[in-house]
């Protein structure tokens, strides 16, 4: 049997509550503390307690970090799905069951089986009851340990960081997987190919969630003011930035706070304490889902037209309506470009990786008040809530970006302050704050229609003038937002274009085309609007296939809107179950796009 | 040359500005609307006050009563918000910079109706914040439908009869912990203007509801909002002076006719007791005294609940003086270390 | 000078509040009586008195109906736009004006000025200072009378119908018609071509407004719950519902009530109460405009996902936000087809005339229960609020198409119910309303994923049979929507393309165009998603023009994105500046875009 | 050849249903949930009371407590709306067809958060419906976060203190004239159940407010909403029984011990007098009840309110008994006459 050397697919299936979360970081960790790529990917259900879960490590020396459906080692400890869970392994697969289960007529021959007395293990574990819960989930650690050949070192690294380095849960722990270990030592005989060997492939990465890193973002990137209203999968980025407030922004001395987090008391009070915030010229930021995006759409309106800066957070789930709040999807392109009644359309960033949640959370502040509208950060799920490996954030070098604010010697310098004029001509404007001292500084802020001088206005002319300016302003913004980039490849017929975390399924599917003999040219669009090169991008391939995680084709109709020229040239790859997009799934359309056979969207 | 006319000297304000330095553009109002009378008002308190207009902040949702920021004090900034949503949008501004004095208008339905989840989140957070309810039981802006604020029984223009209960704004406000609560109209200006000093002096979230007259749709025979009907029914509870930190007390008041409410910023307000005694810092009294009305169908104007003991919203936040706006790269991002660590803790 | 014979067109400059509307429906009224065909445009501003507001009167024997901007009689009565009036009124037009307001140094020779001494005559109409104040407008009505040759057998009848035959105001407006008259028979010497004669074009037509015709499309319809929440331009659908409701829906023996209206406390309440109220078996609906369906659309979508009936009409008005309340759009076509996030899309019926209000109304009820969705119709605020002269409604001769409802009987016949199974391959599936009698008819509604029996799930494969069922039900749909309506023209290779209120400028413009050698085909699109046939007009003409009111080419957009192989030849012509479009701005546009002076939006 | 065996006969309520009729899914929630406890309260108290399944409607919103109606009475049409909505949609069905009998269940959150406007309107509206708010003081399904409810100085898991005052749901829908206010705690069957069958026989809004522990994110040691803590602090007003229009009052109550309150349907409460003596028919005695709890910090759990004179929002509408769905086109429609007249009208 040829060994297959750090190339993995491990999942476990627990019921969620039960506390398996720390058992399975400890296993990724251990692996990542070999000098091995690793990621993770958590399916959690929509609720508290008592449902199943599944929790899948992914190990690829070459760095794969997309979700991959063919499971290589299947740990069942749920059996209220072990049935299921049986079924949908691929042959060859291993699995990793509790003997206690008496499964033993549902066990597959084409499988290989490892059946682990649990039971009995944790009673060698531990003999405290309570405890004994606790660390079952350790045993099976230590049987994919021994399996897979982890390295106590790199084990015992990891629990320490799970626990802290507190001495006593650290033994509790280690010795479970020691146990688990053990067992697998003495009474499994290794009959199948699945090897770990240290490499130095982490070198300083780190391990972390999306979400996090916006919150890093924005707490560097200078917010000093969160409103936010708690909701599946976006909750994470408003707690973890508290908790760096917390941390970060406390006055040792005087006790006082540089920030104010306001949990509201919906949405739209989330985004309406934004906007307020903004107006007086904090940097303000929510974050939320789509239930939460549609119910700003009034606002987030009143803040395109009366031009104030805010930075939103729409990190996507399933929807349409309540729809799968624990699933992944980019199904809010269209809905929040065009969010709000009449002409709007709006800056949406599209962060490819928790790298980019973390700088674009600082362009998106930066953006916000260069253009005094709001901006959308428009992660999804998987990218926010799931760990990968990435290096390290950088320290961020540059200065905020304040945009046009008018201070009281700048009035000073006026004949007359206008809100609403274009001076400079590229449709931005200058604004003031309130307390600014200066008899010039005030304005009327208002939603209804306005001439430059911030006046009510019913006008014509005057009404036009307005909007066609916003529309120039957006033109300017496709200037400053982040630009695509660029994988070129051998054929340069033939585009794929894809976004935010498709991306990782896109890279890893560009190996699998490559070995087929499919050389695309790859962009990833970063931002709307549309920076020129994307244009450059469509106008020079003969076809560009369209790769989303939605169903109606978001974002090529997106591109349809802008480029109606080539709209013709453009087919669509989806994917819109809720699961994590996968490399196989883009291949599979991608070729049958290429032979035909697949009906173009 | 030129000669210098000696004009007589304005009269100015504690902080050296005139009355005009507090006016306005013109109103596009009705003449005769009760919200005009208002702006009006506020701008005599906030004169008499010595509010400093570049640090006033004035906030407004959607109705003929949320245009009249327009229609005063100019020099402010103003946030002339969407519909229900003013509450919110002020909470961020004011805690942005709370160093601005907040002053809001709204209407019955811009708060009762479609603004009621805002308004009651407002007063439970205690924003410091005027309040400034324009009560005339209808939207005016959108040609004179019931708000909720109508009383049971009034009667539209046309007819059309109220089958729903009002809801009282200032009972609401008690029962949603509001230390400065009161109700006054539009015609009344000496108890509106000493009320708004007060309010402008609160430490908190102060409502005030005005019954303010829409004389194109609320203003016949049947309407519980008319200026007939209102200044036959007004039952003033108090004669208020508010008195300012820097003045003193002048007026000798004869022993027990008066009752003295201290503010925390040393000013103070003087009631005069008319028919029945009250005090208005007793939450139970007011609670009774709201429901006693609305049993016997009496329109009870004045000071109807005060105290402050509660710190506001910024305060129990823990904000600098400072506004956010003014804080930089260094006084927000970690230090390099502080970062590197927190790296570190990834691995 | 050569006579020009039922071309006219007048306008009258007031301020709101002062009571012309009563005169303004009586002129037109009158010319309406004489067999001429006429429409109204009233411009008013956002505020109940003391502003500015324009009321055109236009008449024409063609029956264009479309808004006109050069005016032939500017009748100035506000001092305060006077010149402005004058400035923007064309050379060679009349303009007639109070002498009390001395403006004798602005008045231009290259226009006809008809001086009226407004105070005197309103003496000579009556002695009460209050009732002066009311017929001063009457003076205007009678110098046009005579001015323009308006039989008084015209003006009388219209006077009565004004107020209703009430002897005493009848007499007292007439009167002063007649001081007008008088005076102008006197003093003025007719300098101008414009005459009226009368003819035989307006039948049995009627005059009415949009809104109201789509209440009367209500009521006949089969609503019987109506939530709403006041917003101009819609209130006046609701509230002339209701008075429709009172009138024809009471017992006229116990008093019992056919129908609920509420006044919701916001949008997101009336559309609440819309959704439960249908998913009880009433026929529904709310009315609103822009910032309205912003607030709903976190509950459009659970409708759309929930598959709920729901009929909301959206009278546009010019946003983004708060924007112009008073002034027209086409602007909500891209976030309404769009509305909420998630994969979303909902039907849009688009009324090109009062008529088409009332049908559409009716037909939205249908098809809501038939698919069982929210089913919007877009109208505007220049069909909703202006006065259009169109054939009487035709009384309804079918029944309600109530959809796939099963009652006790139909599931007793069934093994099992199950709410969202596709029984018959259409994508439509059954419902059953609460109260039924029988033990299988319970479900449980949900915006949550949910699989065939209404259960919750998070199964990839059921999740997607769902919402691919839903695609499939929109496809369905497009064949039952009211189809396009094409004119064909001589030129088969050149398409106009528009829809809405945007109609009557076409109509108009094709016989200009016509007049310069041009003759495209026109199609009218009435609904949303797209019958097949709006595909076949795309793919048969080598060049399509979209006409629109809105600055983002919305519609243009959703053509793109149904037919990507066509966006390529589709231009726009669009119009956006507020006020109701004509057919100049049509026809210069199209010119210069078949000259290619115009940059191809 | 095949033998029947005789089964013992299953108890059955007034309208011949057994309590398994009345059972819904397998709850998902956490095991030792408040709200579970409450779901199979629900159950008893339809049971008992001869709920009709097929004419029940389960109404709820967002968040554990409203995944629970699909936990009992799993034969009844069920509305799961969207978070704070449920007002809304509970209105709309409840006026399209009144005969339904309503039943809402809705978290803290779900109610005095977001749900806030809806909820004060619904009381306004008095629309019969039994509206209960399973009370945890936490949003549970967002894992944990502070609500509206959770009490000032209040702890979470990880230690941070609650700022806000808590909003007094029996309060608020008291000071909106709501007739029937009640409070109660999932595990005070004894209690809950009649206030569960009063609600049903009650024509109007039934406001229960029911503690309701969340055992994962709330039960700890600071919280004001643990078991231990409610247990502790609970006082019940009264001993209640419900006695159902169609039974005799057999029980013999001491004179003054009890007070009777007779319901529209003849059904009728039977208020037994514990510590304190307690009319709950006095509007202001409620007001000063809550007033007292909440500073004294008490839990006082009951009938707080119970007034019947206000008639239900579909009575005020004068709607027919017949569901709205049920008119067909002869019945909506004007006649061809009707018809033809108004088209004379527009000319
Ligand atoms: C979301 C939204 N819905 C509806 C409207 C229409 N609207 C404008 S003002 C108003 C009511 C105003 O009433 P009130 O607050 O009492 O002010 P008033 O005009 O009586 O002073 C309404 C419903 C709107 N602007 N926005
Ligand atoms: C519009 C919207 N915002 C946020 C959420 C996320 N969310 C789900 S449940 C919930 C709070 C539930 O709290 P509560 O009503 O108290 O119910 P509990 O879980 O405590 O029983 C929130 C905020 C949502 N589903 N929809
Ligand atoms: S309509 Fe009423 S509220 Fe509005 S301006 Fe006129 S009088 Fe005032
Ligand atoms: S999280 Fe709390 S409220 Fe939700 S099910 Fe668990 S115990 Fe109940
Ligand atoms: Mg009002
Ligand atoms: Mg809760």
């Amino acid at each position: 049997m040829q060994p297959i050397v750090n190339d993995v697919n491990i999942r476990i299936a627990t019921i969620n509550g039960t506390g398996s979360q720390s058992a399975n970081l400890i296993l990724m960790r251990s692996i990542f503390n070999m000098g091995i790529p690793v990621a993770a990917k958590n399916l959690f259900p929509s609720n508290i307690a008592g449902l199943p879960t599944w929790y899948t490590v992914r190990v690829h020396h070459k760095g794969y970090q997309a979700n991959k459906q063919e499971i290589d080692i299947f740990v069942v400890m749920n059996p209220n799905t072990v049935y299921d869970d049986i079924r949908g392994l691929r042959p060859g697969a291993i699995l990793l069951y509790d003997l206690d289960m008496k499964i033993d007529h549902a066990l597959r021959a084409d499988h290989i089986n490892y059946g682990i007395p649990f039971g009995k293990l944790t009673d060698a574990a531990s003999d405290d009851l309570k405890l004994k819960k606790k660390v079952v989930n350790m045993i099976y650690v230590g049987v994919l340990a021994e399996l897979l050949s982890i390295e106590d070192a790199a084990l015992k690294q990891a629990v320490e960081k799970q626990f802290n380095n507190k001495t006593k849960v650290v033994d509790l722990n280690y010795k479970a997987i020691q146990v688990g270990r053990e067992y697998a030592r003495e009474h499994l005989q290794k009959q199948d190919p699945y090897q770990l060997q240290a490499l130095n492939a982490t070198g300083d990465k780190i391990l972390i969630e999306g979400n996090t890193s916006a919150a890093l973002g924005a707490l560097v990137g200078g917010c000093t003011f969160l409103s936010w209203y708690p909701i599946t999968p976006s909750s994470s980025v408003c707690e973890s930035l508290i908790g760096y407030f917390e941390k970060f922004r406390v006055d040792a001395t005087t006790g006082e706070k540089r920030f104010a987090a306001v949990q509201a008391e919906d949405e739209i009070a989330a985004v309406g304490m934004v906007l307020g915030a903004s107006w007086a010229g904090a940097r303000s930021m929510t974050a939320t889902s789509g239930p939460g995006i549609s119910l700003m759409s009034e606002l987030v309106g009143y803040g395109y037209f009366a031009e104030i800066p805010a930075v939103i957070f729409d990190i996507q789930r399933m929807g349409p309506s309540t729809g799968l709040p624990t699933r992944n999807s980019q199904g809010d392109l269209l809905s929040t470009y065009y969010l709000s009644h009449g002409d709007t359309q709006h800056i949406l960033l599209l962060p490819g990786s928790v790298t980019e949640c973390y700088e674009m959370s600082q362009q998106a502040f930066d953006l916000a008040e260069q253009f005094q509208t709001p901006v959308f950060v428009m992660s999804d799920l998987d990218l926010g809530m799931n760990t990968w490996m990435t290096d390290p954030m950088v320290y961020p070098e540059t200065a905020y970006q304040r945009g046009k604010v008018l201070d009281a010697e700048a009035l000073a310098a006026l004949e007359a302050f206008e809100r609403y004029a274009d001076r400079d001509g590229d449709g931005v404007t200058y604004r003031t704050l309130p307390g600014t001292r200066s008899q010039k500084a005030a304005y009327f802020t208002r939603g209804s229609g306005h001439n430059e001088k911030a006046q009510y206005t019913e006008k014509p002319e005057e009404w036009k003038r307005v909007i066609e300016r916003l529309s120039k302003k957006f033109v300017t913004a496709s200037h400053y937002v982040p630009a695509p980039v660029l994988t070129p490849g051998e054929n340069t017929q033939v585009g794929l274009l894809a976004y935010g975390s498709t991306h990782f399924a896109v890279e890893e599917a560009l190996d699998q085309l490559a070995a087929a003999g499919h050389q695309p040219d790859y962009l990833r669009v970063r931002a709307l609007p549309f920076s020129p090169d994307v244009e450059t991008f469509l106008a020079n391939h003969t076809v560009i296939y369209v790769a989303e995680q939605n169903r109606d084709a978001q974002m090529a109709r997106l591109l349809f809107a802008h480029y109606p020229q080539y709209a013709a040239k453009i087919k669509s790859i989806l994917h819109y179950d809720g699961s994590f997009v996968d490399a196989n799934t883009i291949t599979a359309q991608y070729l049958a796009l290429e032979k035909g056979t697949l009906a173009h969207v | 040359m030129s000669e210098t006319v000696a004009k007589k000297p304005e009269k100015t304000n504690r902080i050296g500005l005139s009355r005009a330095d507090y006016k306005g553009g013109k109103s596009t109002l009705c003449p005769g609307c009760g919200h005009d009378a208002i702006s009006n008002h506020i701008i005599s308190a906030c004169y008499e006050a010595g509010v400093d207009p570049l640090m006033l902040g004035k906030f407004s949702g959607i109705g003929c009563s949320s245009k009249t920021p327009a229609y005063f004090i100019s020099q402010s900034h103003a946030f002339n918000a969407a519909h229900g949503r003013m509450p919110s949008v002020a909470t961020g501004a004011m805690l942005a910079n709370h160093a601005l004095t907040g002053l809001a208008v709204s209407g019955d339905g811009d708060t009762a109706s479609i603004g009621m989840g805002q308004f009651a989140h407002l007063i439970r957070r205690n924003l410091k914040l005027v309040y400034i309810i324009e009560n005339n039981g209808v939207y005016g802006l959108t040609k004179g439908q019931f708000s909720a604020t109508a009383d049971y029984g009034s009667k539209l223009k046309r007819g059309e009869e109220n089958i729903h209960g009002a809801i009282d704004l200032c009972g609401l406000a008690l029962e949603l912990g509001c230390g400065f609560v009161a109700r006054t109209f539009s015609g009344d200006k000496k108890q509106i203007v000493p009320l708004l000093q007060a309010a402008l002096a609160y430490e908190g979230t102060a409502i005030i509801d005005v019954i303010s007259p829409c004389v194109t749709f609320n203003n016949h025979e049947g309407s519980t909002r008319s200026y007939d009907y209102v200044k036959e029914h007004d039952q003033p509870l108090q004669e208020i002076d508010f008195i300012p930190a820097q003045e003193q007390i002048t007026v000798d008041y004869a022993e027990g006719t008066v009752v003295h409410v201290p503010m925390h910023d040393g000013s103070h307000l003087a009631l005069k007791k008319l028919e029945r005694d009250y005090n208005p810092t007793d939450r139970m009294a007011a609670v009774q005294l709201l429901q006693e009305a609305r049993g016997q169908k009496q329109l009870l104007t004045g000071l109807i609940y005060f105290n402050e003991d509660k710190p506001a919203y910024a305060k129990q936040l823990h904000l600098p003086e400072a506004p956010l706006h003014s804080f930089k790269e260094a006084d927000l991002r970690p230090s390099r270390e502080q970062f590197a660590a927190l790296m570190g803790s990834f691995r």
